[in-house]
């Protein structure tokens, strides 16, 4: 171990770390969209919405169950249920007339939804930004190498990570709806004439896309002040890393996220005035040589 | 079995199927023959629901079936093999056949497998990597695992191999032979003599000629006119 | 040309039109090699096509269809100012006669028949004033009397304006009819080029088109 | 076909023209425009101004009003937009016909107001923005600047730190205007106050970064004395959680502006981290005077919570309103702006004064550390040290020696 | 005017223009004001639907454009020292430069990745301009922009916007007319046909991509003569998906359609905000129901309603 930190100063390796544990949120976040935009062909600029919904619920959550690590486990479970739920509704009465429309309308339509969203989010929740503790077991840091601490709680994002990755892979590889879905995303007229409701299908997919979109926003919950306006910035990045990795491939939002993730991290020790610039950079990059993204995209 | 009356079908604002009668009884195979465009696939499609027709009716076992959706039809019992195949090429063969809906234990995994022997050893790769004849074996396959009582065969020899036409064909006919009503789109007329008892012509959208094969082989104007024998 | 569906009839069009490029061998032009150019690059030496499914431009007119290519072929599609409406006026409006689309001149092109909207794709394509066209199954779908209308403004455009014409359809009537000569595709490669008579009874050809039939063709 | 066009355009130029017509006027008020952000991290301030104002224009209009005219004010909320934020001023001037604009928390939109009302010959509150430019380098006749600003904050500060012993500095920041600002502010300070203070490094991150682990990582390893952290809005949430999160708070002690206000510590609850260094201008708890505990118990009354700084600075503006048209003696922009000029009226934290030159409120400033409280379920400021507004605010010399440039 | 291209409509465009000029002549400061940002938004929105409506390409960042002509107008005006009408040049010559950089990178991709990539790239310049805190002034942006005296005043910077604004209009009609746009609505309708009549389908587009960059940094700099200021949301993702909701909803095949859309937006926006402060929910709402109920837009709801009745007749 020792061996490698002598290259890497821990600073980096660190800053790794975060960068890692970010990705994880924008994993998360992304593959759900990724799987809306797969299946269902929707670039859903609302899914920002979701996670901002998602990460308001776990605050309210955590909060009706005493705050404790009782709330946040909780949080986890029922928040996300509270946003799937949401989303259900919404595909019922609004997307499921839409699907055979452009993808330009579509764009607008979900734009539309997000900016509604935000003002019943503001309706409900009020303007005031929330705070979701840390859970008492994810509290504190462990001291990595030469004596760097690193927050319990993102030690569990950086678990949780591999364990979202590895359900979506089951759920898309193992369980009917997974292949059906994936089906569906190439042909859904064929799916149709297989015997299968492919109305309900794209319900279900678009529940669990938003599902994700939902659990992004509570295991970001923790970490940062839940207000209004954190979807902005999130949808973007999550677009752009959803491009980058190709579209509705679940893997390459993995892996766009992890680009995206670590440019951002590392971009801010090598120019910190510009950190922000390199994750757009790298997107650049990779469209300029890769005109559909890294992994094969299903559109 | 099926009874097709009088439907007029559209793409958008063209006008493709002019009045379209056709009847397929239990246990028939029957051939709806015409050249390329002349509106096979679009009968098929109105059957099955897909583009839905605009006028006339579709029944099934004397219960309407018009403008119902794909799905429920598949579940009444019609299966569907479009002309261009249209595996699910991502996922595996048997992935293919695992995601159909089953209405009964009719057919299964197993006995399509024992019609289509080739299918299962390969049933682990991908069905876009598959070969045409392959494909169209499996497409076959797919809408058998409905357990259907007809099936619509959309051109299934088009592009194959001579050899492999001829497999085919022996595989039609012995799912004639568990009683499955097929109607049978073909464009190789020659091949299509060979399996089925009575034709409907069809072209420019409008069936043209119906009778049993004897009255078709002997009537040289409409081999001549539209199926350019 | 005739050839069975997926002989790569097709595919030989795009391959010439610059649409593929080839993995090997070369398409030459009047002498010159344009293999691998791009389309535009193509077209602007006298190869004009129209296409199998309808590909026209759906929210223009059918004066506006004819006329962009016409203003293509002019070079004045870098022209910002002029109005459109003054140019190319006469030229296009004698394409739509030659053709017989002037009664419809002003509708959109999305309300046509298939019919009429066959015959817009090969006025199209006569806008850039070709030296060789390329028709693409130009009567799939049409009625027998488009049909006939349809046959009759090819050996027009041949005998008339002396244009070259290759052109592959399934309806072979129309192909023994109007050919000089005629090639068979199968699965991808020749398998025979020559008069009509030549192919009329060649084996082969029978085998492939027919599956297997001891008549002749036609 | 594109005649119907014009049909449409029409009835739109006729829809404006209407809404000319139906302009009306009330007489005997004095109208307030409030262009403020109610949208996004920072309402949790805004809404304590508006509240505040309203509080106190309760309590004037029942009095009788000012000079038997009631004020009336109407609120526009710009969603940290600058441009919508500069429009809306404008139909408050020149649609609605305001007396007086107040707002915003946004100094992009504060200082395109700015521009706008020295034109207009409008009086401006300033509320919440924190631009040393709005006083300073665009300071103008008629806006009043009612909170202290970076520079301000940053000498307050440098007052405070001059007297501890801390020698190695390390300052962090977000790196944009506010941030920079308040840090150079504190340091250029406290460098003059204490030449013996060094600075050993200097962090950077972006506007609205949700981790701040790798950058406390880096600190630590430098093991500074004390920690300048210029964050605002979110990041103040933010820091505290990732210092709490990686012990920073307990291995060393540092230093936000604003840390120690209610606003970023009642979310936290009782997670907040102890030991940080903070000012503020305002407490509900202190300074713990009769005039203070009769404007929270007002407040609460009103509104059932207790009043932030963002209360202070509404109420003292519409006392400020008030005072200046009664001083004025009649309903006139230029004479309510003379008037202004160092007047000093009685406000919940004492006697407080607009000064002349630059028209800057003397507030003063209290720096204190974050500590538990059993009266509360959150933490609260306790040390505190208070720094009055003359020893803080730059003289008027340099101030208007800035508004030449 | 050429009398070919306003066949019959001449007088309604006189008519149009003599009322507006007379505008600060008998309204209010703040409706003169008003039809100003109604105008000079609306001439952003036509520029946008110069390539979104005619030329079919998905223009996601319009916005980069608006803001880095506003910029390059304001930097010119305070940084220079010449003549602040040479930032009217500037302004819009700059976005038409980065118009055409965005689009050389960007005209390979398809559709969707095409507006992607855009977004990118326009967040890397608005991030750009958000941190050279020492050249654009950063998050507070540049305010009080100095202006040659004759537009300076309410009604002076009327009459500069509604001519820059009717002159560009104008132009943007006759290129629309012209063989070149012929030639791009042919490549919207159909890029394949379109390469296949032998029309260089990219370089026409990157074009259309230079003259909208241009004319969107035209709208820009007027911005700069009405407002005084640059920020730099001007050139966020948000203000950009606003402007194509203004040319749907006003409808992106009629020319006007876009400027209606504007207008409508500014109305709602002025007129919502003084209502409530939910006016995000009233527009979101609308946009909703416009996208179910009225695909063509409100022009394209018109002019369809029109023909109807004309055709019942």
């Amino acid at each position: 171990m020792e061996s490698i930190f002598s290259f890497v100063s821990p600073g980096i390796f660190s800053q790794i770390l975060v960068g890692l544990s970010r990705t994880v949120i924008l994993f998360i976040v992304s593959s759900g969209l990724s799987l809306i935009l797969g299946v269902l062909r929707i670039p859903n600029v609302a899914h920002g919405s979701l996670y901002m919904i998602g990460a308001f619920m776990a605050y309210t959550v955590a909060h009706l169950f005493g705050g404790g690590n009782m709330g946040f486990w909780m949080a986890l479970v029922l928040a996300p249920l509270g946003v799937a739920a949401l989303s259900f509704v919404a595909e019922r009465s609004l997307f499921q007339f839409l699907y055979e429309r452009e993808h330009l309308m579509l764009l607008l339509l979900t734009f539309a939804m997000s900016l509604v969203f935000g003002d019943l989010v503001k309706l409900v929740w009020g303007a005031e930004y929330r705070s979701v503790p840390v859970p008492q077991v994810f509290q504190g840091y462990m001291n990595l190498f030469g004596g760097l601490p690193f927050p319990i709680y993102s030690f569990f994002l950086l678990v949780m990570g591999p364990i979202i990755a590895i359900l979506l892979w089951l759920l898309t590889n193992k369980t009917k709806i997974g292949k059906i879905s994936r089906a569906a995303a190439v042909d859904r007229e064929m799916v149709g004439a297989v015997g299968i409701n492919v109305s309900w299908v794209f319900a279900i997919v678009f529940v669990i896309g938003c599902l994700l979109a939902g659990l992004g926003g509570v295991l970001v919950a923790p970490t940062v002040s839940v207000t209004l306006g954190m979807d902005h910035t999130l949808i973007i990045e999550a677009f752009l890393i959803v491009i980058m990795g190709g579209l509705g491939n679940v893997w390459g939002a993995l892996l766009g996220a992890l680009i995206f993730g670590l440019t951002q991290s590392l971009g801010i020790l090598v120019w910190p005035k510009f950190g922000i610039v390199f994750p757009y950079l790298a997107v650049v990059v990779v469209l300029i040589f890769r005109p559909t993204g890294l992994l094969k995209s299903t559109w | 079995m099926l009874d097709v009356n009088g439907i007029d079908t559209y793409y958008g604002l063209s006008h493709i199927l002019f009045d379209v009668t056709l009847k397929v009884n239990a246990g028939e195979v029957v051939g709806l023959l015409g050249r390329n465009g002349a509106g096979k696939s679009t009968t098929m499609k109105s059957i099955m629901g897909i583009v839905p027709p605009r006028k006339g009716t579709i029944t099934l076992k004397g219960k309407e079936i018009t403008g119902e959706k794909p799905f429920m039809l598949f579940r009444q019992g019609i299966g569907y093999v479009p002309d261009d195949r249209r595996v699910f090429a991502d996922l595996c063969v048997d992935d293919n056949l695992d995601i159909v809906y089953q209405r009964s234990k009719d057919w299964d995994k197993e006995r399509v497998y024992g019609l289509f022997p080739a299918l299962k050893e390969i049933k682990t790769r991908r069905a876009g990597h598959l070969s045409g004849g392959e494909q169209q074996m499996l497409t076959i396959a797919r809408a058998l695992m409905g357990s259907p009582e007809l099936l619509l065969l959309d051109e299934p020899t088009e592009g194959l191999a001579p050899l492999i036409v001829r497999d085919l064909e022996q595989q039609i006919l012995r799912l004639k032979d568990v009683g499955i009503s097929i109607l049978l789109s073909e464009q190789n007329v020659r091949s299509a003599l060979k399996m089925i008892t009575r034709a409907y012509v069809i072209d420019n959208g409008r069936i043209r000629f119906e009778g049993l094969v004897q009255e078709l082989e002997a009537n040289e104007e409409v081999k001549r006119k539209y199926l350019m024998i | 040309m005739l050839g069975p569906n997926g002989a790569g009839k097709t595919t030989l069009f795009n391959l010439i039109t610059g649409v593929l490029k080839p993995d090997s061998g070369k398409v030459v032009f009047k002498g010159e090699d344009i293999t691998g150019l791009p389309p535009y690059q193509v077209c602007r030496r006298g190869i004009s096509r129209s296409f199998q499914v309808v590909n026209v431009f759906p929210k223009l007119s059918v004066f506006e269809n004819v006329q962009v290519s016409v203003l293509s072929r002019q070079k004045r599609t870098w022209n910002l100012f002029t109005p459109s409406a003054k140019l190319a006026i006469a030229e296009t409006d004698r394409i739509l006669g030659d053709v017989g689309l002037m009664d419809i001149r002003d509708g959109t092109s999305a309300a046509l028949s298939h019919g009429e909207r066959k015959v817009l794709e090969i006025a199209i394509a006569l806008g850039g004033n070709p030296e060789f066209l390329i028709l693409d199954e130009p009567t799939a779908g049409m009625s027998p009397e488009e049909t006939t209308r349809c046959i009759d403004l090819i050996k027009q455009l041949k005998e008339r304006l002396g244009i070259t014409i290759l052109f592959c359809e399934h309806d072979m009537e129309i192909v023994f009819s109007i050919s000089d000569r005629i090639m068979v595709m199968v699965r991808g490669s020749t398998i025979i080029e020559g008069t009509c008579d030549d192919v009329r009874c060649c084996q082969e050809v029978q085998d492939a088109y027919l599956g297997g039939s001891d008549a002749c063709l036609m | 076909m594109k005649k119907y066009s014009f049909f449409a355009l029409w009835s739109v130029v006729l829809l404006s023209l209407l809404c000319v017509f139906s302009l009306s006027h009330a007489a005997n008020t004095i109208k307030v425009g409030i262009v403020d952000t109610y949208t996004g991290p920072a309402t949790t301030f805004t809404n304590d101004v508006l509240d505040g104002f309203k509080l106190a224009v309760e309590k004037i209009n029942a009095k009788g009003g000012i000079l038997g005219n009631k004020i009336e004010y109407t609120t526009r909320d710009e969603k940290f937009k600058p441009d919508i934020g500069l429009a809306m001023a404008k139909e408050l001037v020149l649609k609605e016909k305001v007396n007086i604009l107040m707002g915003t928390i946004n100094s992009a939109t504060t200082l395109a107001i700015s521009d706008f009302v020295r034109k207009e010959k409008i009086p401006f509150f300033v509320t919440f923005a924190k631009s040393d430019k709005i006083v300073g380098e665009k300071g103008h006749r008629y806006i009043f600047n009612m909170n202290e600003n970076t520079e301000m904050a940053g000498r307050a500060t440098a007052i405070a730190l001059a007297k501890k012993p801390y020698v190695k500095y390390w300052i962090a920041g977000d790196d944009y205007e506010y941030g920079h600002a308040i840090a150079e502010g504190v340091w250029n300070n406290l460098k003059k106050l204490k030449p013996s203070v060094q600075k050993v490094g200097e962090t950077w991150w972006k506007v609205g970064e949700a981790d701040f682990t790798p950058y406390i990582t880096q600190i630590l390893a430098a093991k500074p004395d004390f920690i300048i952290v210029a964050t605002g809005g979110s990041g103040m949430v933010n820091f505290q959680k990732a210092a709490k999160a990686t012990g920073l708070s307990q291995k060393i002690p540092f230093y936000q502006h604003t840390a120690t206000e209610l606003s970023v510590l009642a979310p936290q609850g009782k997670n907040a981290p102890e030991g940080v260094y903070g000012t503020a201008n305002y407490f509900f708890y202190y300074p713990d005077t009769p005039e203070n505990r009769a404007f929270v118990a007002d407040f609460k009354k009103a509104y059932n919570r207790n009043p932030r700084i963002g209360a202070l600075y509404g109420y003292m503006t519409a006392q400020f309103i008030a005072e200046g048209y009664k001083k004025a003696g009649k309903l006139d922009t230029e004479k309510l702006v003379t008037a202004l000029e160092g007047m000093a009226i009685d406000s919940p934290v004492g006697k407080l004064e607009i000064r002349k030159c630059d028209h800057q409120l003397l507030l003063p400033m209290y720096f204190g550390v974050t500590k538990k409280d059993a009266k509360y379920d959150f933490l609260t400021a306790g040390n505190i040290e208070t720094i009055q507004g003359k020893d803080y605010v730059p003289s008027c010399e340099e101030v208007l020696k800035l508004r030449k440039k | 005017m050429n009398s070919s291209v306003f066949r019959g409509k001449l007088p309604w465009v006189i008519a149009a223009l003599v009322v507006l000029l007379c505008f600060p002549l008998f309204l209010d400061r703040f409706y003169v004001y008003l039809t100003a940002i109604i105008l000079l938004t609306g001439l952003c929105a036509t520029s946008l639907n110069f390539v979104l409506g005619y030329g079919g390409v998905f223009q996601f960042h319009h916005a980069v454009f608006y803001g880095v002509g506003a910029y390059g107008t304001a930097l010119m005006i305070i940084k220079s020292g010449l003549s602040p009408w040479l930032g009217f040049i500037v302004g819009p010559v700059a976005a038409a430069i980065v118009g055409l950089v965005i689009g050389v990178i960007c005209i390979r991709l398809s559709k969707l990745y095409f507006g992607m990539l855009q977004i990118s790239l326009g967040s890397l310049v608005w991030a750009i301009v958000y941190r050279w805190y020492s050249f654009t002034g950063g998050d507070d942006g540049i305010h009080g922009v100095p202006l040659p005296d004759i537009i300076s005043s309410s009604s002076g910077s009327y009459y500069f916007t509604l001519i820059v604004t009717a002159v560009s209009m104008f132009i943007l009609y006759r290129m629309i007319k012209s063989p070149f746009g012929s030639a791009l609505q042919g490549i919207r309708d159909n890029p394949v046909r379109s390469e296949m009549i032998g029309v260089n389908v990219r370089l026409q587009q990157l074009l259309a991509l230079t003259i909208a960059g241009f004319f969107g940094g035209v709208a820009g700099s007027l911005f700069v003569v009405v407002d005084n200021t640059v920020f730099p949301d001007m050139m966020f993702w948000t203000l950009s998906l606003e402007l194509i909701i203004m040319c749907l909803l006003g409808g992106w095949l009629s020319y006007l359609g876009p400027m209606v859309g504007a207008a409508v937006i500014v109305l709602l926006r002025t007129y919502v905000s003084g209502i409530t402060g939910y006016w995000a929910l009233v527009l979101g709402v609308i946009m909703m129901a416009v996208i179910f109920f009225l695909p063509n837009g409100v022009l394209g709801y018109l002019d369809r309603f029109v023909k109807k009745k004309a055709g019942n007749k």
